[in-house]
């Protein structure tokens, strides 16, 4: 009973997620500024890493965790570069 | 094991910590690295003269079984007759341009001797490895190396060659990885002697993959060795380069034809797929000697024509595989000797005599755009000034060698390559077929062009400019040039024992058996 | 002396001489002509005293390996033949050398021209003494390159230089193609050796490659002997020194040609072919020739045209298919070497007393310099064919032969109507260089007044002129026995009777030769009108200038049409490449599938919604990477960026947390390193009209069609491969002894630092040189004008601050950063310690020397971020030139550490220690081997990125002057050290 | 599964090639990074697709359970070698861009 | 799914509203970011998801990993931190620069560049954006 | 060694990042995460610019207990206006800030930019403004006053 109820309902969250990552890319790819895509960018990341993490509950496994704390602590640095690169037209000054 | 059992990894080890000790000694010590890398390279050579008689007479093979492990798990060297002999032309190769390039070239940017010594890394782990993807990774190695190299010095016309060189070798990089996985994929496996055994077994449903996975590795290796149609970047990427970098390239497109002689292994007799590929080599390299024969011609410069005669030497050798018969094989390995020694002395002499033409103007123009942007000075051009005497003879007389050689006109090695070909290709078939007419006719057509056109450059250079001014050349320019002809003129002389090597290299090239079980063991040769 | 230690004696000493003379100062001038002398005499010594050998042995032989198994011997072989030539080639040289040692300016450099001369007769002796076909071959063409560089001699005159080049092409070539027949004959006959060639005369006729061999041995005779429509370079050859021309161009190279035509004559003459072309290409080149050469107003043209018209005689006697018409040929050779060589020594004379050839200019010399007018007239006499010389006897041989009833009729007329009008042109010319030069007024505008040379400069025509008189009078006691052993050499059993004397009665033969003489007589006095107007050329033929055309077609050929071809052949654009590349490795992978690619299911089993959404997704972002990339370029890297992240959740889904990682943290620094990148290229403006237009050229459609197949292809493989069963293979090893012996649970990590850790060390070493490669190029990186100013925000905001009175400079960027910053430098240590946990771990989970290593570099990368680049390296010395090394050397150490304990590099040790408080710790050496890893790893990444950084820097320079920070590479201590 | 991953190659290799076709270099280095993803995902498709079998081995475990770690460790060293390539292309097109003054491939406009 | 017969029931459905929770605010998160019309009202969005979408399913990971493998696993707690503070970094910034974009293009909608200058004490409030071009 | 003991609350948190991490306290692993945490302490002393001086991290606590609090009411009050016809109120506030420490002002960011509903935009040091962006307010004053008494205040204790 508990695997069909974790089965079903993760599969459920997973498909939600995956539609959130769908939206954001939606917005990535819509723009209109650099800006939105940016912000859409680390939303999907976001969306993403916790995909990852339900992939890992619905896996039973923790070899997944740390692809997940990576994406939480280190893809911020790709959008604030972005981020800065939009600023000041220079990443690293 | 003992010392000697070694001695196969050295010449990848070697290099690679004379590039790591380089890369810690700091670029102001030019000299410092100077000596430091002429050193690693003739140790690198006696390594490779102590394997070439290890493995010479064909008793030992080395396979040498990195960490131990069993073989067909396990990245193995092996040393044979051919990559012992491929990894002691490289290390001659590099002596002698090392040596060149001492004269101003190794100062014409930061981590020259580094670059240089992973290069050599990069190609000896090439020639030695009997893994397929370790092949890539040490492809990768001497790319990324020859990439630095070929843009060393810097300045418009390397970068702009060198991002072409780059980008098509970075595709041609891709094929390598999708034709080794397509191989593994149906044949678990990546040992090149285990393959050898499985190809065999690959069941007929699967066997297209395995030959679409060769077909593209095949690619791969033929955009190195600069097949026509795949082979455009090859002159002006050559010509491009600092001399001596050009000059060491010489060896960079044999690295691809080597490869490619590795194949055999697969696809020898009783291999399911036996002859596969052999009429795209032959009509690839026909191909390829057309269109540098006619590069050679068109070329409006010294340094571009020697890219074209890299081209022309390619195509001859490739169409000699097309026959996949260890005689003809064997003729091409004489001839790939022969040019590897011959095409770096044009480029280094190139370099030379256009010092006198263009009377230091260009050299000038070079040397400030490579030390614009630089701390250092060019306090060096008081040392070019140092002029031998004679000068001008051993230009001349050195010239008209590597021409002689080049164009494979008599008596040099250049017209014994040519000879023990084409009386291999017409003893190859029973009777001769009308292709091999067209290449023969073809291989006599390339010598002929390669003659016109070093004649009007020997002339217009010798005859008509340098008698005027003769350029300064200083002796570590010559030493390299007489090393490499003297060489050339010993592959003359010694003909007869050096065909002897290159037949029982074909042989066993040809044969297979015997590396498999050289590699896995002799219960193992009996499969292939 | 044992006969083949004197042949290998007859082949080296020219050679050792050549050397000799070439190393010896440019001055040493009678040195080099005392060598050259003594070598030459000796040589012809040697010769002469082979002569008893060789007529009791038949042939002297003497052997050398060279490429024994491909039938390469290097056989010198002297037959009659052989003997003949090479008493000619060494007894004349030995008198051009003494002539010329007169004639050489002092101001040239004699060594040198002894050197080649030398090198010469070495040659030319090696071609008539080889006794192997291919070796024949080598001696030929030996003799083209040295030729080339004795007429080239002078090199200073552009004629010396066209004349040398002209030469040698056509005669290189002809060299190729008898390189090509040899090679025929010798598949043909099975063997190179020239006794079993010539044995093989039948079997090489009736061998369908038979007209290929003829025309091929044919190209190489007529280029060597000037025949037509190859003749024109002779001429032209003429710019050499004298002593050459009368060496080469009478007696020694030219005779090359015919000499390979008497020799092969066993094995090629005796058909039709072989009869029609080679006879008439003799006879239209004698009658060019001669008819040429009346109209010729230099006297060594005169007898270049002379010996282009002498030596279409010896091939059409050759070309006969008679015997006695090939002794005929024979004894012209020997003839006209004497007659030829003594009449270009003479023109010599003239031209170094009088400084002029030009017939035009000469007259009366007669009076001046008696005794070589008198040496010269006899000379042409025997050219002209006068009786009493020997010139007259091989040509009255040659009138018999043509004279001889045929039942074609065409040649029953043609050959000895066109022997007689050809001879009868000889008379002519001969006459214009005696009369036209020696007799008449005094000669006026000579630059000095002309006297007779030194007696020993005279000596060697006199010589010549004296043999010529000799076998002209008594031929049967002089030459006689000689050329019947030359002749019985090639004809053997088939030699035919013949007599050489004066008188044979009155036959035809002398009717022609009377009829010539007494024609060329009038014709020269019938043409003295014409010839006075010194028009240059002869009449009728003068616009068909041989060196022209082919000058032209060589320019036509080699020049344009090369490149013309090599731009249709090829190509230097970059798309094309690309392109071509993309097509061939697609119909490399698509060929091998034409045969079917065998079973194939569609299905759906297992698929998963959200991974189908993922891609769905992924596929949107490379989609739109690949329309964005021209004119937005921050969007193609975010969409590559959202392709990359669902590449990532795959690995993660299909079981790989390993690579999933890997993409992740690549991703980031990708991302990074081409905004760094981006600040170079400025923004791209879409210009919108012209674009549309071409979105839908055929070359874009070609290219879309292109990469659909390629993707295409590449999932249609991919899906094969998936749907199958796997072999067995090298993996289940892997996973079985990844922990027992590899100490580690990852097994991918295992198999990256242990099992196949010599990948990893390559690999590493690829990062190594790629970093210290872009660092190299930076060094040298020139921004493009457009992008060396600061980005448009940059000054839009530094304008903003000084119009605001209470900003100060770099505010708007300090608070900007102000309070993200803070973040930032926290998260500093806690990237240190992830990085710690990633390396410390990955032997047994996810993580591993790369990934801790790109994790600690984006943990630095962070800081420049929110510092900038001066504010980090004022607080820290990163210096990753040596991490990368220290990494490298790290690996190849705990590599090599295996050769202590006897066992192959990178052999791993594993084992537990027992640490007090701590406990049982797994200590591998592969662990160190990872360190390495993740030195170079961290190194190469921040060297790579920070290096493109420091440009920002360095173009804020307004002169472009070096950084004053120090550049990554600086020395001092490697860990991240300074003040707070 | 199959299905999908085999369709997603498709698309990137397809995206990849027709970026690398194109005249700018900016367009050049984002295809070359889409190819090697493409490859990347070929590769490690060789080794067939297992999920939930990461080649982590647990205590007892027979081998067949956990998938191919081969192509994994191939892709791995495929990616550390295509992030050099992308960094070494990116500085050379800069270098270009800035000797040349354009960013077409060729060095000079059309 | 396997080997989790003897997972508790309680534990699975908890397991399972959690993350069911937090995927559902997470993709409302991305809804908003696709519904508001401003980017300043869309820079909101994501804080869904890294705020409370993030915590309910670390928190369901927590509370599985630690049931099925009978001790506390905590390590989720790391994710949650690290999403919490680094975030807003990349929002802050994203934020100033668009501000910066707005301001040079002369855009409607943002407040003027002296909008926080000193002479203006007290708060300043700005009509709500109008539509995005 | 003194940089590396500068930061002792740093030096705790990465300790427990460490054992997080390796999800055990074995003496093996806390000695490990001691080395770690310590040489990670003294590279944060590298780019360390204002030494964090805490006067009562005691409130830390109660900080948190607000946040909490805060973040679960934004949160519904976000789901709501997605999912709502109505167009969100949106405004701009500049808040004039007491504050000054600048960790102390990036945890105050933190926490008004974590907080679903408000974003910290822009901080002008020269005047210390804050610009926020508020999703939904009517009264920009009042939503700026009730920040100040909430968090400013409390850091103001907390950061000296
Ligand atoms: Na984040
Ligand atoms: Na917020």
């Amino acid at each position: 009973m508990s695997a069909t109820i974790l089965f079903w309902s993760l599969g459920a969250a997973q498909a939600m997620l995956a539609l959130a990552m769908l939206l954001a890319t939606w917005r990535l790819v819509t723009g209109p500024r650099a800006q939105d895509r940016v912000l859409a960018l680390d939303s999907l990341y976001l969306s993403g890493m916790l995909l990852l993490v339900s992939f890992g509950i619905r896996a039973g496994s923790t070899a997944y965790f740390e692809a997940a704390l990576v994406i939480g602590l280190l893809s911020f640095v790709a959008t604030v570069a972005l981020a800065k690169f939009l600023m000041r037209g220079e990443v690293i000054e | 094991m003992t010392i000697a059992d070694h001695i196969v990894i050295l010449p990848i080890l070697m290099p690679m910590l004379a590039g790591i000790v380089l890369t810690l000694i700091e670029d102001r010590h030019h000299t410092t690295k100077l000596i430091v890398s002429v050193a690693a390279t003739v140790l690198l050579v006696a390594v490779s003269v102590l394997l070439l008689l290890r493995v010479g007479d064909g008793t030992v093979v080395d396979s040498y079984r990195l960490g131990n492990w069993p073989a067909p798990f396990a990245i193995v060297l092996v040393g044979d007759r051919l990559s012992a002999m491929m990894v002691m032309l490289s290390g001659v190769l590099a002596l002698a341009t090392i040596t060149f390039s001492a004269a101003r070239w190794h100062r014409a940017g930061p981590h020259f001797h580094t670059l240089f010594q992973l290069l050599l890394m990069g190609l000896n782990g090439a020639f030695l490895t009997g893994d397929l993807f370790n092949l890539f990774v040490f492809f990768e190695v001497l790319l990324a190396a020859s990439y630095g190299l070929a843009l060393h010095g810097s300045g418009s016309n390397r970068v702009k060659a060198g991002l072409h060189y780059i980008a098509i070798n970075l595709a041609a990089s891709s094929l390598f990885l999708i034709g080794v996985s397509l191989i593994y994929s149906v044949t678990g496996t990546l040992n090149m002697a285990d393959l050898a055994v499985r190809v065999a077994q690959v069941p007929a449903e699967n066997r297209m993959l395995l030959e679409a996975g060769a077909a593209v590795l095949g690619i791969a290796f033929l955009v190195k060795a600069g097949m026509w149609p795949l082979g455009f970047w090859l002159p002006t990427t050559y010509a491009a380069a600092s001399p001596p970098v050009g000059a060491i390239f010489a060896i960079m497109s044999k690295v691809g034809i080597y490869a490619v002689l590795r194949l055999y292994l697969f696809f020898g007799e009783g291999s399911g797929s036996a002859g596969f590929g052999d009429q795209w080599l032959f009509y690839g390299g026909l191909a390829t000697i057309v269109f540098g024969t006619v590069g050679v011609l068109a070329a409006p410069s010294l340094v571009r024509m020697a890219g074209f005669s890299v081209v022309v030497s390619s195509g001859t050798i490739l169409a000699m595989l097309g026959y996949e018969n260890a005689g003809v094989t064997a003729g091409a390995l004489y001839y790939l000797a022969n040019s590897t020694l011959a095409l770096p002395c044009l480029f280094m002499l190139v370099e030379l005599v256009e010092r006198g033409r263009t009377a230091e103007a260009g050299i000038l123009a070079v040397t400030l755009e490579a030390f614009g942007d630089d701390e250092e000075e060019p306090e060096h051009d008081e040392e070019i000034g140092i002029a031998v005497p004679a000068t001008l003879a051993f230009l001349g007389i050195s010239f008209a060698v590597c021409a002689i050689l080049l164009a494979g006109m008599p008596p040099l090695s250049g017209f014994l390559a040519k000879f023990v070909m084409i009386d291999a290709m017409l003893n190859a078939e029973a009777s001769v077929s009308a292709a091999t007419w067209w290449l023969v006719a073809l291989l006599i057509v390339s010598g002929l062009a390669a003659m016109i056109a070093l004649l009007r450059n020997g002339i217009n250079i010798f005859w008509v400019t340098l008698d005027s001014e003769v350029p300064r050349v200083r002796v570590v320019e010559i030493v390299p040039v007489l090393l490499l002809l003297g060489l050339c003129l010993a592959l003359t002389v010694f003909a007869g024992p050096a065909m002897g090597f290159m037949e029982a290299a074909a042989g066993y090239l040809h044969t297979g058996t015997s590396y498999v079980e050289a590699v896995l063991g002799p219960a193992a040769g009996g499969g292939a | 002396m044992p006969s083949d230690l004197l042949l290998v004696l007859l082949i080296c000493l020219p050679f050792a001489g050549s050397l000799a003379t070439g190393i010896i100062p440019t001055s040493a001038r009678t040195l080099a002509g005392g060598i050259a002398g003594a070598v030459t005499f000796a040589v012809t010594v040697l010769v002469v005293l082979a002569y008893g050998s060789v007529v009791a042995e038949g042939a002297l032989y003497a052997r050398l390996d060279w490429l024994p198994r491909q039938g390469l011997e290097l056989v010198i072989r002297m037959d009659g033949l052989a003997w003949l030539f090479a008493v000619m080639i060494s007894g004349i040289g030995f008198l051009v050398v003494i002539y010329a040692l007169y004639y050489m300016s002092p101001k040239d450099p004699v060594p040198r021209f002894f050197s080649f001369l030398l090198a010469f007769m070495g040659a030319m002796l090696g071609i008539v003494l080889s006794g192997n076909i291919i070796q024949l071959v080598v001696f030929w063409e030996l003799t083209s390159i040295v030729s080339f560089l004795l007429i080239g001699y002078w090199h200073q005159n552009a004629a010396a230089r066209d004349g040398a080049r002209m030469a040698l092409i056509v005669t290189g070539s002809g060299g190729l193609a008898l390189f090509a027949g040899m090679l025929l004959l010798g598949h043909i006959v099975g063997s190179y050796e020239l006794d079993t060639v010539l044995a093989s005369g039948e079997l090489v006729r009736a061998h369908p490659l038979y007209l290929p061999v003829l025309i091929l041995v044919l190209i190489a005779a007529f280029t060597k002997s000037a025949q037509f429509p190859f003749q024109f370079w002779l001429p032209r050859a003429m710019s050499a020194p004298t002593p050459v021309s009368a060496y080469l161009h009478s007696a020694t190279m030219v005779k090359a040609g015919v000499f390979l035509l008497v020799l092969l004559w066993p094995v090629l003459s005796g058909t039709a072919a072989w009869f029609w072309i080679v006879t008439y290409v003799g006879l239209a080149t004698m009658l060019l020739g001669a008819y040429s050469a009346i109209f010729q107003q230099d006297l060594k043209g005169l007898l270049a045209y002379s010996t282009i018209s002498h030596l279409g005689l010896i091939t059409t006697l050759v070309g006969m298919n008679s015997p006695l018409s090939l002794v005929a040929a024979i004894f012209h050779i020997a003839n006209h070497a004497t007659f030829k060589a003594s009449l270009f020594m003479a023109a010599g004379i003239i031209d170094h007393e009088t400084g002029t050839r030009d017939i035009r200019r000469l007259s009366g010399l007669a009076k001046f310099m008696p005794a070589t007018a008198t040496l010269a007239v006899v000379a042409s006499a025997a050219m002209a064919g006068v009786p009493l010389l020997n010139g007259f006897l091989s040509k009255e041989m040659f009138f018999a032969e043509t004279a001889l009833r045929n039942p074609n009729g065409f040649v029953d007329i043609s050959l000895p109507v066109v022997a007689v009008l050809a001879s009868l042109f000889a008379v002519a010319y001969s006459l214009r260089f005696i009369h036209g030069v020696f007799f008449g007024p005094p000669p006026s505008g000579l630059d000095r007044v002309p006297h007779e040379p030194p007696a020993l400069m005279r000596r060697p025509i006199e010589v010549l002129v004296l043999i010529c008189l000799v076998i002209g009078i008594i031929p049967g006691l002089t030459i006689g026995p000689y050329l019947a052993t030359a002749a019985a050499s090639v004809l053997g059993a088939d030699m035919p009777y013949y007599s050489l004397s004066i008188w044979h009665g009155l036959n035809t033969p002398l009717l022609m030769s009377f009829v010539a003489l007494a024609g060329g007589v009038l014709l020269y006095f019938a043409l003295q009108k014409y010839l006075a107007l010194g028009i240059e050329g002869p009449p009728l033929v003068r616009h068909l200038v041989g060196p022209r055309i082919f000058e032209r077609l060589l320019l036509l050929v080699s020049v344009r049409w090369a490149r013309a071809l090599e731009k249709l052949l090829g190509t230097r654009r970059l798309q094309p490449q690309l392109g071509i590349l993309v097509s061939v490795a697609i119909l490399a992978g698509a060929i091998p599938l034409l045969g079917g690619l065998g079973p194939l299911e569609l299905g759906f089993a297992g698929a998963d919604p959200a991974f189908a959404l993922v891609w769905v997704l992924g596929m949107a972002c490379a989609i739109g990477a690949a329309l964005q990339a021209k004119y937005h370029r921050l969007v193609a890297l975010m969409l590559m960026g959202g392709a990359g992240l669902a590449t990532s959740i795959t690995f993660v889904w299909l079981s790989a947390p390993d690579l999933a990682l890997t993409q992740l943290l690549v991703e980031v620094v990708t991302t990074v390193l081409i905004l760094l990148g981006l600040r170079w290229l400025p923004k791209r403006l879409e210009e919108a009209g012209i674009d549309r237009l071409s979105r839908f050229s055929p070359r874009r459609l070609r290219d879309l069609a292109l990469s659909l197949i390629a993707g295409g292809g590449m999932a249609l493989l991919s899906y094969a491969v998936m749907t199958r069963d796997a072999p067995d293979s090298i993996a289940r090893f892997f996973l079985e002894k990844a922990y027992e012996e590899g100490g580690g649970h990852n097994v991918v990590n295992v198999i990256l630092v242990d099992f196949r850790g010599f990948d990893t060390l390559g690999e590493i070493t690829v990062l190594g040189i790629v970093a210290l490669t872009t660092f190299a190029l930076l060094r040298r990186f020139r921004p493009a004008a457009d992008s060396i100013p600061r980005p448009e925000q940059q000054r839009i905001q530094s304008d903003y601050e000084e119009q605001q009175a209470d900003q100060a400079e770099g505010t708007i960027l300090s608070d900007f950063l102000f309070v993200p910053a803070v973040t930032m430098r926290w998260l500093f240590p806690v990237v240190i310690v992830l990085a710690a946990f990633l390396f410390l771990r990955g032997h047994d989970l996810p993580g591993g020397g790369f990934i801790a290593g790109i994790t600690l570099a984006i943990g630095f990368i962070l800081q420049y971020l929110a510092g900038g680049t001066r504010w980090v390296e004022n607080r820290m010395r990163i210096l990753p030139v040596y991490w990368i090394g220290l990494g490298l050397l790290v690996a190849l150490a705990t590599g090599a550490a295996a050769w202590l304990f006897g066992a192959p590099f990178l052999t791993s040790a594993f084992r537990y220690v027992e640490l007090p408080l701590v406990g049982k710790v797994p200590l591998a050496s592969a662990l160190w081997f990872d360190l390495g890893v993740f030195t170079l790893s961290v190194g190469a990444t921040v060297l790579i990125l920070i290096a493109i950084a420091h440009q920002s820097i360095r173009s804020a320079k307004p002169d472009r002057l070096p950084p004053p920070l120090p550049p990554p590479a600086a020395p001092a201590p490697t860990e991240p050290a300074g003040s707070p | 599964m199959e299905l999908i991953l085999a369709l997603s190659i498709g698309v990137l290799a397809s995206s990849g090639v027709w970026l690398l076709l194109r005249p700018r270099s900016f367009q050049v280095i984002i295809g070359l990074s889409l190819v090697s993803y493409a490859v990347n995902l070929f590769i490690f498709a060789m080794g067939r697709l297992r999920s939930n079998a990461a080649p982590i081995l647990t205590d007892g475990a027979d081998v067949s359970a956990f998938a191919d770690p081969v192509p994994q460790a191939l892709v791995l060293t495929a990616i550390f070698i295509g992030f050099a390539m992308t960094a070494l292309f990116l500085v050379v097109l800069l270098a270009a861009r800035g000797l040349t003054g354009t960013d077409h491939v060729d060095g000079r406009e059309r | 799914m396997s080997g989790l017969e003897a997972f508790p029931e309680w534990a699975a459905i908890l397991v399972a509203l959690l993350v069911l929770a937090g995927s559902f605010i997470t993709l409302a998160g991305t809804i908003g970011l696709v519904r508001f019309r401003t980017f300043y009202q869309r820079v909101h969005a994501p804080t869904l998801g890294t705020s409370f979408g993030a915590a309910l399913i670390l928190i369901g990971s927590m509370l599985f990993f630690s049931v099925s493998g009978g001790r506390p696993v905590l390590h989720e707690i790391l994710i949650f931190v690290f999403v919490t503070v680094t975030t807003p970094v990349t929002l802050m910034l994203l934020a100033r620069a668009a501000l910066y974009r707005d301001r040079a293009e002369g855009n409607d909608g943002v407040p003027r560049a002296d909008a926080a200058a000193p002479a203006r004490e007290g708060a300043v409030s700005v009509p709500p954006a109008p539509p995005a071009p | 060694m003194r940089r590396v003991f500068a930061y002792p609350l740093l030096w705790l948190a990465l300790l427990a990042m460490w054992l997080l991490l390796v999800g055990s306290v074995a003496p093996g692993q806390v000695l490990l995460g001691i080395a770690i945490a310590s040489l990670a302490c003294w590279a944060y002393g590298a780019v360390d610019m204002f030494r964090p001086r805490l006067r009562r991290p005691g409130l830390a606590l109660r900080l948190l207990g607000r946040v909490v609090a805060d973040v679960v009411r934004s949160n519904i009050a976000v789901l709501g206006l997605i999912f709502s016809r109505r167009a969100p109120h949106a405004k701009f506030v500049a808040i004039p800030l007491t504050l000054r420490d600048p960790n102390g002002l990036a945890v105050l960011a933190g926490i008004i930019t974590a907080t679903p509903g408000s974003a910290w935009i822009h901080y002008n040091s020269t005047t210390n403004v804050v610009l926020v962006h508020v999703l939904d307010t009517d009264d920009g004053e009042a939503w700026a006053a009730t920040l100040k008494r909430d968090y400013e205040t409390l850091l103001l204790e907390i950061f000296r």
